[in-house]
């Protein structure tokens, strides 16, 4: 009951930030130079024709007023359409959003077990042979640039193994995982080493606390203190990071979306931008930072539901 | 009786550093042992090292025999089917000792789980029952509650429970005691004591308090610089003494403290005037303005008093009694809901506008030595700052200045070069003190100055305080919860409790005659070197 | 301690859920540009006319050699003043099984012709009306001769339309998901990433298409469509970089045919800017320009060095012109003379004109002048060219025909609503020559007009040509018949799988 | 202060990319910006270290200059980021209040945003160039620093030294900048060591977008998306700039992890 009253409350602060969220993206679009018309009706158009189509968007009516026209579309649900394809840009997001959403849970499914056990791992002999190779590796994965690892693994694991798809999305949910692997694991290499150091130093910081030596002097044993105390403790800061990130991987899709030709939300904002392909930006960010809010929000009920301190 | 445990030319170093110096001592068969000693004296580490729960680096030699078996040999394995069991240990801070995220009962039970082959609701029973051994009122409500939910007092209990749960032999109590509010400490050291007796409990006591030591303990051994210096009797140790270090330390203790007759606050005019101070945390709410109400929860409600010039005033009660708070109203770090603060006779805001003229003249010294220092300020900068800030002396007096104030403290000028990391505990205070004091104030403010300090520091800043009153006139406010340090400084008292003065007079007065039940109380909670054990 | 080997044979577990490659019984084709639309007079894009192709059947269609061959019209007669056409309809049927009447024909070409919204319509300019002589004739009107209209009856807008369809759905649900007459029909289309066709049963043409589908999808990366085409992924990589050619080439199952285009790569000098509105600052910024090598850095030797403003497949191209030759003293010489010594100009650019902009910028610094590479997106790039708002800029084009009308009025006419592909340049002399040789119905003389064209453009250095170079596609052996003809259209409906 | 090997090592790694900077027109044997068509995508030899990029620009020579740009946009990409984000985080923190429902709202809008979007279409607005990267780094990077910097103020408003400030009668001003400031810096500046990765690599990524430095500018992103269709034909244009990227985001992390070692004050 009361989780839901947090819920409820938390959905609807969100609501202002949303309108905010809205007005910034409307800003930078409508400042942006480039004509949509142009780069839809293609390079041989004349300006006359252009013109009649800007007038049919109404995209000559003042700044204010088209917003408002968006604004008041946008309270009846209805998100507009997209100026290039002319479909509904609700229809667009419902075809590019599960993809993304899928990538980003799939790489979630494969950084969370090696972030576990490397941190673990290192944890154990701090600064101690596998520490120090962790460490290296990470910073290494860290600070390669996302395409380039994946046009390597494209080339390895796609075209020299051939173990992998190297582009798309399939269409059963076998194939998505199979199209999704390479892409996730691209992904993985950089965010695992963020979240290792972090909850690497979280466990070393739990390992000294005092409750673990009393869980020592009831003759609990090291593993068994780790794994009741000491685990469920480091995780809570990990977690805000871990929201952090999550929200990083929705915006920061587009790169992985294009090297491996995988239809999802990113490439679509990125194509749409580039396109000025207005309300689809507009939509596709929204949509974009309802997501985030959803994650933070679930992030803090689990981690009120871990720590009983922070709900009272 | 057979030796349950005995300790035989025990050392423990950490790299060069020798933190446990060949101690030996016996334990027999229910019998409780003090060791006595200030931090870093290495009592702890001793205590710790008779469980074998020290960090890898530690090397442990010697031997520790216990029922006829050597812990420090004995391999992990078999140290877990002792620990808990056999030998159980409750620690200092009960609050970080409890994992935060479980609850009460699954802590408890967490040993029974481990040693016994009880299941499910037997477990729960167990449990129940060891709560109320410890005297947890409604054992089934707490037992759900999570840490943070218990009072300090509680919470040792709770710790207490889980380390009775397999019947130890063998209770090994780190200052289970310290940073409780005096009563608490008393009946914690009450159920001890009563669990010795009932449960024929074998019990090392380790504590700075010799008082409380005496409680419980009928055997002491005094620890200094990680060697024993003194080891008998309780009884013949507190009352024969043999080495100078055990005198001083008795000597040092409030009991034996001559008490400081101040000079009768001649009827000067109040200094200082509190006329039906309210403070209040937290804001009003929407709800509450609607509903009239004043919001937030109060912290001190209307208090009255007066300080005449060179005048000391102690104010006592226990954590969350209200009176730092009300410090903290007399110089302005939060503003009173209702009533004023006079000065000199006159208003004064002591957040307002010119607060900085009225803060000259009231100074406050915090609790925490090294937190009332910037860490990264090095000593002489820290003192330099007010006289530089407030112009108080021309820019090239300002060395002499400090180094003049650090000479009034019993500091050391090199000190001056430190950061507060690289002093004691008692420096720092005394860095504090002599930072208040460039001021040049009327009124020093002294909120647990001595709480986090061992007896002897205690003793010596109390010292100083009483000779920067003689020398300088000053008048004082002091806030403690220790009973016995009141009484040697004040010559009047204000007895806090839930934000309420329940008891004010002069120090002789209210300690000799307590009007209320609640003082009364507080000053049975004063543990006594006299106390028999037993 | 938490079990690590447990966890990593988790992350292997959820990686190797496997599931074989399905066989594909449609082609696919991979390219980086966009459907945006399926209506064929809505966009000149590119993308949108490598689909449009596939989806609308014209009169006339081209055959592998480029010859014109009847297509929706059996036959056809010209009026001797080359005013009147009168086409005769074979017996056809829309995707939708209904009849592609004459009434179809009319509303499709008038609409390409005449709609406010017709995106490309030049061709059509001098088309006074089709009109629906009877259930299978159509007659189109001229307002003036234009000797390559009959091959403009090919070109990708000029596919038919089912009038029915796009009257009662309207233009815009018609351009989701259109009624069509081409050897495919709409399967699916999924913006921005790629449209399915499956074909069409009722196409005209007995026995094509030869396969179930295909996709067209979208794939912005060079190296991505390199990867899928070398992991079988696609059966068709539109664009190879030059520089992945022979390696693509080499691999089994993948082959590089470089096929004739129209396309050529130009420098597009400003004309209405300082100081390019100089003709001397234009020859200096040509002979600046080492054209064979910086060619051969572009594409690795696989492209020809241009030598006139138009491309060299069209007809009545004129190799006898060529733009002054490389001598950055000269150049620098010039450049003095004019005042124009270390002349400040910005090249914008595209991101896929990196690397020429570098090979510019070091040879006409090397030769006096002081370039700026700007780069910019598409979107940006477009606004400033058509709008003026640059000094020099670089890109390509391609005509649809191999008639050189078309291209003329795009890259040289001031008079024809393109300014010289916006170059500004403008010359009443040849804009009025393009009219006449689109009138000219004697094909010497119309050559000489058109070769004459070239002449003064190059002299006068409309443009300054770099290369033409070739379709480098990559196309998988399991498939045969795919190509990209000259004008943009795949020929989809002649490919087979083989295996 | 004990220097941790970490940094040492780290610091070592920084300080000889610093000096390459420094000193690249001693070490590059070529102009990094001279094309030579004799050159075009020449393998490593005697003449060209590293090998020729696709306009025959000698790679080393470029990766030596491209140190100086990697330098800069790391450093300038986080600073700007960081003294918006300390300020605001700072005073929200310290001063809570409305003060702090402000910054925090206008964070909450920041935060949803996605990242790229939002660079992407500020740098579409300001248009190309390397400043109005930064500008556009800026707006988006501060929130982290924000939150960070917020988080301790929290924490020390109330610790008893600054309490202490306070009762000295001394102004908030002052107390922020010397008593707050100096002991919310650590967690900022660990931090900061590995945004600078992360700034350098997202120019790189908007590189390979193609909005990144323009052309001919010696930029390893820039660099490495160029040589990308080269990868199997000529590696070496690529894998260099790739190489000095890593090289010099492990300096900046082992930086970060060892001053977060030494900045802990023991007590």
């Amino acid at each position: 009951m009361k989780t839901l009253r947090f819920i409820v409350s938390r959905l609807v602060q969100s609501v202002p930030v949303l309108l905010g969220v809205s007005i910034v993206t409307f800003l930078l679009m409508v400042n942006t130079p480039g004509d949509p018309i142009r780069l839809l009706v293609g390079i041989r158009a004349s300006d006359e024709t252009i013109a009649i189509i800007r007038d049919r968007y109404g995209l000559d009516d003042p700044i204010l007023s088209q917003y408002f026209t968006y604004l008041g579309n946008l309270l009846q649900g209805d998100l507009g359409a997209s100026l290039r394809f002319k479909v509904p840009v609700s229809e667009l997001i419902a075809q590019f959003y599960p993809v993304t959403l899928f990538l980003v849970i799939y790489s979630i499914v494969l950084i969370l077990p090696p972030v576990i056990a490397l941190s673990v791992w290192s944890a154990k002999r701090p600064n101690g042979v596998a520490d120090q190779i962790i460490r290296i590796l990470g910073v290494v994965g860290l600070a390669m640039p996302v395409f380039w690892v994946g046009l390597l693994f494209a080339r390895f694991f796609g075209v020299t193994l051939g173990w992998f798809p190297v582009s798309g999305f399939g269409t059963t949910i076998p194939e998505h995982f199979r199209h999704l692997f390479l892409p996730s694991l691209t992904t993985a290499i950089w965010v695992v080493p963020i979240l290792t150091r972090n909850l690497r130093s979280a466990l070393l910081d739990e390992m000294n606390r005092d409750y673990v030596l009393a869980g020592m002097s009831k003759g609990l044993g090291a593993s068994q203190v780790f794994r009741t105390h000491v685990f469920p403790n480091s995780v809570l800061p990990t977690l805000n990071l871990f929201a952090v990130i999550v929200a990083y991987l929705l915006g920061g899709s587009v790169i992985v979306e294009t090297v491996y030709a995988v239809p999802g939300m990113g490439k679509l904002m990125v194509d749409s931008i580039l396109a000025r392909d207005y309300f689809v930006v507009q939509g596709a960010t929204l949509v974009f930072a309802l997501t985030t809010i959803v994650v933070m929000l679930s992030v803090d009920i689990l981690s009120a539901f871990i720590d009983p301190r922070v709900n009272s | 009786m057979s030796a349950l445990l005995c300790v035989r030319n025990l050392n423990v170093r950490f790299g060069d550093t020798l933190a446990v110096d060949d101690v030996s001592f016996d334990l027999p068969r229910g019998g409780a042992l003090g060791i006595v000693g200030e931090s870093g004296s290495g009592k702890s580490v001793t205590c710790r090292a008779l469980m074998k729960l020290l960090p890898q680096t530690a090397m442990i030699d010697g031997s520790v025999e216990f029922d006829g078996q050597n812990i420090l040999e004995a391999s992990e394995t078999t140290l877990n089917t002792l620990r808990g069991k056999r030998i159980a240990m409750i620690f200092q801070s009960p609050a970080s000792h409890l994992d935060p995220l479980m609850r009460i009962g699954d802590q408890v039970a967490e040993t029974l789980r481990k040693h016994t082959d009880l299941k499910g609701r037997e477990v729960l029973k167990e449990v129940r029952r060891l709560l109320e051994v410890v005297r947890i009122p409604e054992p089934d409500r707490w037992a759900k509650a999570y840490p943070h939910q218990l009072s300090g007092g509680m919470k040792q209990r709770a710790m207490i429970a889980g380390a009775l749960a397999c019947k130890p032999d063998l209770l090994l109590a780190d200052e289970p005691t310290t940073a409780l509010d005096a009563t608490v400490q008393k009946s914690v050291l009450d159920l001890l004591v009563d669990l010795r007796r009932t449960q024929g409990l074998s019990m090392i006591f380790v504590s700075h308090d010799l008082g409380a030591v005496a409680r419980v303990c009928e055997d002491v051994i005094v620890m200094r610089k990680s060697k024993v210096v003194e080891a008998g009797k309780t009884r013949r140790v507190i009352d024969a003494p043999q080495h100078e270090y055990t005198q001083m330390l008795i000597a040092s203790h409030p009991d034996r403290l001559t008490l400081h007759t101040p000079q009768a606050a001649a009827h000067a005019p109040p200094l200082i005037e509190a006329r039906g101070v309210q403070v209040r945390y937290g804001g009003r709410s929407l709800i509450d303005i609607i509903s009239k109400r004043d919001g937030g929860f109060p912290a001190v409600k209307g208090a009255d008093f007066t300080v005449q010039a060179g005048q000391t005033l102690g104010i006592v009660g226990e954590s969350g009694s209200g009176k730092s708070t009300l410090a903290r109203a007399l110089v302005g770090l939060v503003k009173p809901a209702q009533g004023e603060i006079l000065y000199k006779g006159k208003p004064a805001q002591p957040s307002g506008r010119n607060r900085a003229l009225y803060l000259r003249d009231v100074q406050l010294v915090y609790q925490h030595p090294y937190e009332a220092l910037s860490p990264r300020m090095r000593i002489r900068d820290a003192i330099a700052e007010p006289l530089r800030r407030h112009r108080l002396c021309p820019t090239n007096e300002v060395p002499a200045r400090v180094a003049d104030l650090m000479k009034q403290v019993d500091l050391e000028p090199m000190l001056g070069e430190r950061l507060p990391a690289q002093l004691s505990g008692g420096q720092c205070q005394r860095v504090a003190i002599a930072r208040a004091l460039a001021m040049d104030p009327q009124v020093l403010i002294a909120d647990e100055v001595t709480s986090a300090l061992d007896v002897t520091l205690q003793a010596q800043v109390m010292d100083l305080l009483i000779r920067l009153q003689k020398e300088r006139g000053l008048t004082m406010i002091f806030i403690s919860h220790d009973l016995a340090v009141i009484r040697r400084l004040c010559n009047a008292v204000i007895v806090m409790r839930h934000g309420e003065i329940v008891e004010a007079g002069p120090t002789a007065d209210v300690f000799d005659h307590p009007t209320q039940e609640y003082t009364r109380t507080l000053i049975d909670a004063i543990p006594h070197l006299q106390e028999a054990a037993l | 301690m938490i079990n690590v080997k447990g966890l990593a044979l988790v992350t292997i577990a959820t990686a190797s859920i496997a599931g074989g490659a399905v066989a594909q019984d449609i082609v696919r084709i991979a390219s980086p540009n966009k459907v945006t639309t399926l209506d064929p007079i809505a966009s000149a894009a590119a993308g949108n006319i490598e689909a449009f192709g596939q989806l609308y059947a014209r009169l006339l269609r081209k055959d592998a050699d480029g010859t014109l061959q009847p297509g929706l019209a059996e036959s056809w007669t010209i009026s001797e003043d080359g005013l009147t056409y009168t086409f005769e309809l074979r017996a056809a049927k829309f995707s939708d099984g209904s009849d592609i009447t004459a009434d179809d024909v009319a509303f499709s070409l008038n609409r390409v012709a005449k709609d406010e919204a017709s995106a490309y319509p030049a061709a059509y300019a001098p088309v006074e009306a089709f009109t629906a002589v009877d259930e299978d004739t159509v007659e189109l009107k001229l307002e003036y001769p234009s000797a390559p209209m009959l091959s403009y009856m090919e070109i990708f807008n000029a596919g038919i339309t089912s009038k029915g369809d796009v009257e009662a759905r309207g233009d815009d649900a018609f351009a989701a998901d259109p009624v069509t007459s081409g050897p495919f029909m709409v399967d699916v289309w999924k913006p921005n990433d790629r449209l399915t066709l499956k074909a069409n049963p009722n196409y005209w043409r007995e026995g094509y298409p030869k396969v179930a589908g295909a996709d067209l999808i979208e794939v912005q990366d060079d190296n991505t469509r390199s990867s899928m085409m070398l992991a079988g992924e696609i059966d068709a990589n539109r664009g190879v970089p030059f520089a992945q050619v022979d390696e693509m080439d080499a691999s089994e199952n993948v082959a590089v045919p470089l096929a004739p285009s129209t396309l050529i790569y130009g420098v597009m000098p400003n004309h209405t800017k300082a100081p390019f509105d100089n003709l001397n600052v234009r020859k200096a910024a040509a002979m600046a320009l080492n054209r064979e090598a910086t060619t051969k850095a572009m594409t690795l030797g696989k492209a020809v060095v241009a030598n006139s403003t138009l491309p060299n497949a069209l007809t009545y191209h004129n190799a006898d012109v060529a733009p002054p030759a490389y001598d950055p003293a000269g150049a620098r010489a010039l450049l003095e003379a004019e005042g124009a010594l270390g002349a400040e100009i910005t090249l914008m650019i595209t991101p896929s004109f990196e690397q020429a902009a570098t090979l510019l910028k070091a040879q006409w610094d090397a030769a006096g002048f002081k370039t700026t590479v700007e780069r910019v997106d598409g979107g940006l790039w477009w606004d400033r060219l058509t709008k003026g708002e640059y000094q020099v800029t670089i890109n390509w084009w391609y005509n649809e025909t191999e008639d050189p009308d078309l291209a003329v009025r795009w890259a040289v006419c001031g008079s024809c609503g393109n300014n010289s592909y916006y170059t500004n340049y403008n010359n009443d002399e040849v804009n009025q020559m393009v009219e006449d040789a689109l009138r000219e119905r004697d094909d010497t003389k119309r050559g000489d007009l058109y070769r004459e064209i070239q002449r003064i453009s190059t002299e006068e250095l409309a443009q300054i040509p770099l290369y033409y170079p070739p379709f480098a596609n990559a196309y998988s052996t399991r498939i045969t018949g795919l190509t990209l003809t000259p004008s943009l259209q795949w020929t989809l409906e002649e490919t087979e799988i083989v295996n | 202060m004990k220097l941790s090997p970490m940094f040492v090592w780290g610091a070592a790694l920084v300080m000889f990319w610093i000096l390459i900077a420094l000193s690249a027109p001693l070490l590059a044997t070529h102009d990094p910006y001279a094309i030579d068509f004799e050159a075009l995508l020449a393998p490593p030899s005697a003449d060209h270290w590293f090998g020729a990029d696709n306009v025959g620009r000698d790679t080393y020579s470029r990766v030596i200059y491209g140190s100086r740009l990697a330098l800069y946009i790391g450093l300038l990409g986080v600073i700007a980021p960081m003294v918006i984000g300390m300020t605001i985080g700072l005073l929200a923190g310290y001063f809570g209040g409305w003060v702090d429902t402000i910054a925090m709202r206008i964070l909450d809008i920041t935060v949803p945003f996605p990242f790229f979007v939002l660079v992407l279409s500020i740098v579409a607005v300001l248009g190309p160039g390397i400043e109005n990267y930064f500008i556009a780094l800026a707006l988006v990077g501060w929130v982290g620093y924000a939150r960070l910097a917020r988080a301790e103020a929290i924490v020390l408003r109330s610790s008893e030294f600054v309490l202490a400030a306070r009762t000295m009668g001394f102004s908030h001003p002052y107390i922020l900048f010397r008593h707050v400031l100096p002991n919310a810096m650590s967690p900022v500046v660990v931090y900061m060591m590995t945004d600078v990765t992360l700034v350098i690599l997202f120019g790189a990524a908007l590189g390979f977008l193609g909005m990144g430095v323009s052309p001919p500018a010696a930029e390893w992103g820039v660099m490495i998306a160029e040589g990308q269709i080269y990868i199997s034909t000529a590696w070496w244009i690529s894998f260099f700039p790739g190489l000095a990227m890593v090289l010099i985001g492990v300096g900046f992390a082992l930086m970060g992890d060892g001053l977060a070692k030494m900045l802990r004050i023991e007590r």
